[in-house]
């Protein structure tokens, strides 16, 4: 199963998109592979200035950790961004311009639950008292409702 | 499932000792949750900021009269108990001391009823000792819902006495009020808080602040909303506050409720209150002293207009302001001191708003000293509509004005105008946060209880400048002017059903 | 390094041809910057949210008059051009267009100066050609300066033809009003903002939202506050549309200005009015012709609003909002489809707001819902003052009515109370967000409207009871009974310097 998502998402890349972002500098752990797709200029950016930044790269939060789910997630991942990079209309601003993904990009169900998954694997232990094993989506304390600002800056 | 995730396994509380449903004693809870016990005790701590906190003088004084700062609440309060002792609120830890003690509420004065003590002592044990006597077959929650209406049958005192006896000592509220003792998890437990959201959730009126009411609108309904089974844990951290900050009913004679039946807007509940009836009459708090005019009092309704704010709408919770986490040695722990959060803005605040302390205080101060003038404002068009209606009241002896509150379109009016304008200030200024937690929404509210007082003071006049001497001929006066404007005090309500 | 973003290496300012000062035709700067040319042209096309946008019918048709919306605004308006013709804006292609057709300013009614060129017309080039005639030796700032002065004393249609003369053809607001045209930066123009600003940043009036002026005033203070030169970026996001979004007076015989010497809230600019002296008596706009009373006028104060919103005291600017960032290709460019951010929330809210489109839309909606509601109500009270003030005036003959207005206290104190209440209603409803910029201090200004109008009605209403035959003896009811509150108007002013 882990390998035919894998293969998909391999499909799913566009060739100019596949070269453009670096080819296979997708599955390191990079920050810049990241950046390489403007579209993460600003989570780049502001990362690079805030506390994490020594401490935490983008697929620490982004990506699960153990080794399959998380090159399965990223197979997931590289779907939508090639995809979507590929096929979203240049100017998606652009009154009719049919766009692939909604701009500004906003964090998906699954990508929320796997940061979740994250913040814990490195503060677990801090938060166990207020956390208490419900990580799950309905009941859960949900760090971004107060520290969204964590990983590259307040939005607001 | 590889993508399941790892859920913590140990049980989070390691307990020292077991705590159960009758533990209303803190300090047992203590012995396994030091660090909220420590907070919780810390209630007794005064506090000040620059319009909340508990304004207190040495140990063992009272906070102040709220008409100290405010004297127009003695005259809107008229011939009620609020005029006679109605003080700042302070820490969790004096409830219980503050209602034995309050004027309103003297010994032998038989003016209150058990019910007072839903929101003032971990009261439970006793709702459930009399329910189960008296309904030794009903269910728990049966048997509890018996057991309030057999408090509110009661003198104050008398169940005072009652549950002194059952837990060996009254407490204020305590960790059983809030937490399960099996899991800790957050839960509500007041008799009138869950009937209120039933009633809440059973009607149409909009909470897009709370998902889980409209998540169980949109289901079968075959049972009724809980929110114990439907609340999410984020709503838990606002509903245990509104189990006591919130307006209610708790007269002697009825059991105390809490009147959400048609919304959480003032207007609403206003409406919820002018449709009930009470032995014939249009139910009423009490009848004003110098008017005659009967009204209707505004508690604390804090969870209510928490509801109209934009944090509400933002999934922002009473616990994440007044209750932040802080750290304590290698753990988070929820704040127990439960206080103003103007205290600790770093950590109740700054955590969503990253700017200074200074900053945010700033900001807070802007809305509140806005809404603070304003409200004074309308306190002084109260006080001016009082002093018009008492002198069209001269004209009159007491049953002339009685019939004519009653049948003179004109002076009925009066009456009206009165209960809607005094209605709308008094929900406004029993609301502990200045102006905070909605301000645009109370600024709304004293704007019309402005133009309803000053409607009132313009009927007064009218009314003198055509009857020089209505004494004599009260019932005469009878056909209200077309030109009069109807009083729509619902207006805004109706437009935003 | 390999940090290096790819960046789109081309510049994204190649010239194609150079632009300068005098270039007012935007199709000329369209050749190098055909995204923002290919905005800016949009801004001709009708768009329509619940209160805002421009609600035109068929093309070519003019959008609707306010006052069907709002009657009440006939009332407040008696006497004054806005009475005769006053309509919702639009798009900036509209701007020049709408200023030559409204009833207004009627070809040859001599009505109007070339002041009101300042906002509707790409001017520069007219203030500078006059200016550097009457002074050839002066600063470029002073040649614009007299330039304006020159303009000031112009029948408006004169100062049209010979803009037009200059530039070929009259433009609307145009790239240069914005742009410096060598570098691009933003930069703003207009001398009346210049000079508002100055004495903005000379007074002590509080402006945490632009903390270039605070920083000033820290300064030495040796040259004047310039926006030009000591705004931030940021700053300069909003400055450039506070060179027209803001209220101003540009009467007749004076040279326009905006009346910022005390603070930019309703109360400090009111004083600032009050303050001045024009042929001896104290400044007004128009006298009202219902009641005789001097009056004021506001005109779209949003620069002033959004001042004392939290957006603002959150550095967030006009253009965030209303020319958020759109991205061609890997550019970001600034919308210059300058129009409602509810037509384009995702850009202009979501970046900031993580919510989706329909719930900021709701969120705006609650508060333009209230807003509105209270509006109306504040305006119903207007129209209430102006009946008891005309009939107040009935018992006078036109002489007496006069005499009455200046001496008599009474009556005095209603002409008071008019002009207060009315800037504050025509104020809020000048402003062009229906609230969304400032929602609990427009609340509060409505509030108080509401208060002086009524107070206003009660004083007439005592009046006629009192003096039923006023037109006899007008001058005999001057002593002011010692009960009537004072006025205090701008107690909220005070407590917050
Ligand atoms: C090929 C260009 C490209 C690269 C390289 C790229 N992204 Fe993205 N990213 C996108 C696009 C396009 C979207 C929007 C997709 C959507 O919403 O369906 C996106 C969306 C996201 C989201 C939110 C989407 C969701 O579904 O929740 C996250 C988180 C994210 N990217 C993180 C990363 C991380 C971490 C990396 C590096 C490991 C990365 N991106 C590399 C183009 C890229
Ligand atoms: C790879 C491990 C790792 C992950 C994943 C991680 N953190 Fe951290 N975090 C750290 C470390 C280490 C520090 C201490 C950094 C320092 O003090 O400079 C830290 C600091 C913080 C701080 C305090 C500094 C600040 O930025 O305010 C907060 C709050 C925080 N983390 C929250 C989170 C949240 C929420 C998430 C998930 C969205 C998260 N962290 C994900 C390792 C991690
Ligand atoms: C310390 C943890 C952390 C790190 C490191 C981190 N992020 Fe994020 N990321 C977050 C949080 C928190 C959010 C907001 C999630 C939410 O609002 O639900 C987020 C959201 C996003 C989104 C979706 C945009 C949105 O607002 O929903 C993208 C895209 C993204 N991150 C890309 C990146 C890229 C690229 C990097 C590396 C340069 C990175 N992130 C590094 C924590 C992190
Ligand atoms: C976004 C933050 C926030 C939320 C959410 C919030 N409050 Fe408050 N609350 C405040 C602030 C700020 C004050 C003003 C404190 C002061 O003036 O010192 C306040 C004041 C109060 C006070 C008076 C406290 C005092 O010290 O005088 C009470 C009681 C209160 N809130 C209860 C509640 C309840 C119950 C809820 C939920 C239904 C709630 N609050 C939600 C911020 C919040
Ligand atoms: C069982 C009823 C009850 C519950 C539950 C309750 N309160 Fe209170 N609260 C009170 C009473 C009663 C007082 C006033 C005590 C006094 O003045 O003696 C009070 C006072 C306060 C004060 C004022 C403190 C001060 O220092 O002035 C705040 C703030 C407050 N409560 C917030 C909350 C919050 C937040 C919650 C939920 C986490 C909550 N309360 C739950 C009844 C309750
Ligand atoms: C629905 C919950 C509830 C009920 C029922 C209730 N209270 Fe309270 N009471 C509160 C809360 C919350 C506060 C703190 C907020 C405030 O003071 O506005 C409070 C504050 C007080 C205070 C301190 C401030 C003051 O008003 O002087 C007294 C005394 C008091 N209550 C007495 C009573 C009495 C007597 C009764 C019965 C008639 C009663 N309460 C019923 C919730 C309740
Ligand atoms: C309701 C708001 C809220 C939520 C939800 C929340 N936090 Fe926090 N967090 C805070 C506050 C407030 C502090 C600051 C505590 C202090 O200063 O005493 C904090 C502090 C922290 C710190 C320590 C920062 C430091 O001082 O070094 C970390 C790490 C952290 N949180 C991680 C998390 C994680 C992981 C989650 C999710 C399980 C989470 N938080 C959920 C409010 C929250
Ligand atoms: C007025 C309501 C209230 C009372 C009374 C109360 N708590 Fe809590 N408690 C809360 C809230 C709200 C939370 C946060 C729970 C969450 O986020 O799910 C909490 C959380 C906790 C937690 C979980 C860890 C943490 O700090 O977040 C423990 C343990 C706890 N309380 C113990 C106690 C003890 C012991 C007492 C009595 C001394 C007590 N509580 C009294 C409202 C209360
Ligand atoms: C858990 C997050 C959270 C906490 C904690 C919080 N806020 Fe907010 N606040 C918000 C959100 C969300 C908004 C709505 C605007 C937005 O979407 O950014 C908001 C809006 C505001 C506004 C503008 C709205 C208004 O009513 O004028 C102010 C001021 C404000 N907050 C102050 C505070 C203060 C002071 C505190 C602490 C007492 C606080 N907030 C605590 C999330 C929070
Ligand atoms: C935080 C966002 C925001 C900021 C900042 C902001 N506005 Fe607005 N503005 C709005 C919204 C929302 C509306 C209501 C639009 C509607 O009703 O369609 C509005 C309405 C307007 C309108 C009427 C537009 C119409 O289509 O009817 C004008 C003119 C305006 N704003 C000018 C300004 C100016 C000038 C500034 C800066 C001094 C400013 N705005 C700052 C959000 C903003
Ligand atoms: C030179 C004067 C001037 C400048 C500079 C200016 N405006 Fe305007 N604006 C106007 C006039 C005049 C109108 C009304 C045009 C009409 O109704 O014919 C208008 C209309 C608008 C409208 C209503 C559009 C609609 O579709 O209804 C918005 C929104 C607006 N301006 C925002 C801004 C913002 C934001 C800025 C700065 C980035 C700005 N304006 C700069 C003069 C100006
Ligand atoms: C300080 C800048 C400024 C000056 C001076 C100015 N206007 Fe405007 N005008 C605006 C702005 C901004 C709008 C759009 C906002 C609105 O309509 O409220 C506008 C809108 C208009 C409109 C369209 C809406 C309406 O009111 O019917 C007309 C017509 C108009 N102005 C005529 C004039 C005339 C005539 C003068 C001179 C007496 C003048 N303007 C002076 C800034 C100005
Ligand atoms: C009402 C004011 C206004 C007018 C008129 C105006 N602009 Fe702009 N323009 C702006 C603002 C505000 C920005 C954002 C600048 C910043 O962020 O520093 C901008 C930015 C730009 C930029 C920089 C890139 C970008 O998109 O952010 C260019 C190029 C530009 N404008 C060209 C033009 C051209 C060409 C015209 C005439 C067709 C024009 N502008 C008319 C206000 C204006
Ligand atoms: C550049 C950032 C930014 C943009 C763009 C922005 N906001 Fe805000 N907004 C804020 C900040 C900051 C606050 C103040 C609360 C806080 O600190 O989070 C706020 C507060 C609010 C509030 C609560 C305050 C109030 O007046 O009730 C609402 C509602 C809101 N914004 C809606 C909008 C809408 C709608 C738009 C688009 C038209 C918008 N915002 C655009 C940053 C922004
Ligand atoms: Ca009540
Ligand atoms: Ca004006």
């Amino acid at each position: 199963m882990a390998l035919s998502a894998l293969a998909g998402a391999f499909t799913g890349l566009g060739a100019f998109t596949f070269h453009y972002a670096g080819g296979f500098g997708y599955l390191g752990s990079d920050p810049a592979t990241c950046a390489q797709c403007h579209l993460m200029n600003d989570p780049f950016d502001s990362w690079r200035k805030g506390p994490h930044h020594a401490v935490a790269t983008c697929s620490d939060c982004h990506l699960p950790s153990p080794f399959v789910p998380k090159y399965l997630a990223k197979a997931r991942n590289g779907y939508h961004h090639s995809m979507g990079f590929t096929l979203q209309p240049p100017a998606p601003d652009d009154p009719g311009a049919r766009t692939v993904f909604p701009e500004p990009i906003r964090i998906k169900d699954f990508n929320s639950q796997v940061l979740q998954d994250n913040c814990l694997r490195c503060h677990g232990e801090f938060t166990h008292g207020i956390v208490r094993g419900s990580t799950g989506a309905d009941h859960a304390v949900r760090c971004v409702h107060c520290h969204d600002a964590v990983g590259h800056g307040a939005r607001r | 499932n590889i993508f399941e995730r790892k859920q913590e396994a140990r049980n989070p509380f390691l307990k020292l000792i077991e705590v159960g449903e009758d533990d209303v004693d803190p300090a047992k809870w203590g012995v396994n949750w030091p660090r909220q016990y420590d907070g919780y005790l810390r209630t007794s701590e005064p506090t000040a900021t620059k319009y909340g906190g508990s304004q207190v003088g040495p140990e063992g004084s009272m906070p102040p009269q709220k008409a100290d700062r405010d004297p127009w609440l003695r005259r809107i309060f008229a011939g009620y108990l609020f005029a006679v002792d109605y003080r700042d609120r302070r820490g969790h830890a004096f409830m219980l001391h503050d209602q034995e003690v309050t004027k309103r509420n003297v010994p032998g004065g038989k003016k209150q009823s058990g019910n007072c003590l839903h929101c003032h002592a971990s009261v439970m044990p006793l709702y459930r000792r009399l329910g189960a006597e008296a309904l030794p077959h009903g269910t728990p929650q049966e048997q509890v819902q018996r057991g309030l209406e057999a408090v509110a049958g009661m003198d104050y005192w008398d169940a005072h006495q009652m549950l002194t006896e059952i837990t060996g000592k009254a407490h204020p509220v305590s960790c059983v009020d809030c937490h399960d003792p099996a899991t800790m998890e957050l839960r509500v437990t007041r008799p009138a808080f869950l009937a209120g959201m039933r009633r809440l959730a059973a009607s149409d009126a909009p909470v897009p602040h709370l998902p889980s009411v409209e998540q169980w609108r949109r289901g079968s309904r075959s049972a009724p909303y809980d929110p114990n089974v439907d609340g999410t844990r984020q709503e838990m951290r606002s509903y245990v506050c509104g189990q006591c900050h919130v307006e209610y009913y708790c007269g002697k004679g009825m059991t105390i409720f809490f009147p959400w039946d048609r919304g959480l807007k003032a207007e609403e509940i206003e409406a919820t209150y002018d449709g009930m009836t009470v032995q014939d009459r249009r139910f009423k708090d009490w009848t004003h002293a110098e008017t005659g005019v009967e009204v209707l009092k505004a508690q604390h309704p804090e969870f209510e207009v928490w509801s109209q704010g934009i944090h509400a709408r933002s999934g922002v919770a009473c616990a994440d302001c007044h209750m932040p986490y802080k750290r304590e040695g290698a753990l988070k722990v929820s704040e127990h001191w439960v206080r103003s959060p103007l205290l600790q803005i770093p950590r109740a605040c700054a955590t969503c708003h990253p700017y200074g302390e200074k900053e945010l205080e700033t900001r807070v101060e802007a809305i509140q000293d806005r809404h603070f003038a304003l409200l004074t404002r309308a306190g002084e068009a109260a006080v001016a509509m009082l002093d018009a209606l008492v002198a069209v009241r001269k004209g009159y002896d007491e049953a002339g004005w009685q019939e004519a509150l009653e049948k003179d379109p004109e002076v009925r009016r009066l009456g009206e105008l009165q209960r809607a304008a005094q209605w709308r200030l008094d929900f406004v200024a029993a609301e502990n946060s200045m102006g905070f937690h909605a301000p645009q929404e109370l600024a709304r509210l004293l704007a019309e209880s402005i133009d309803l007082s000053r409607q009132a003071e313009i009927g007064a006049l009218r009314l003198l400048a055509r009857s020089p001497t209505p004494a004599a001929a009260p019932g005469q006066n009878s056909k209200a002017s077309p030109a009069d404007p109807p009083i729509q005090p619902r207006s805004y309500c109706r437009r935003n059903p």
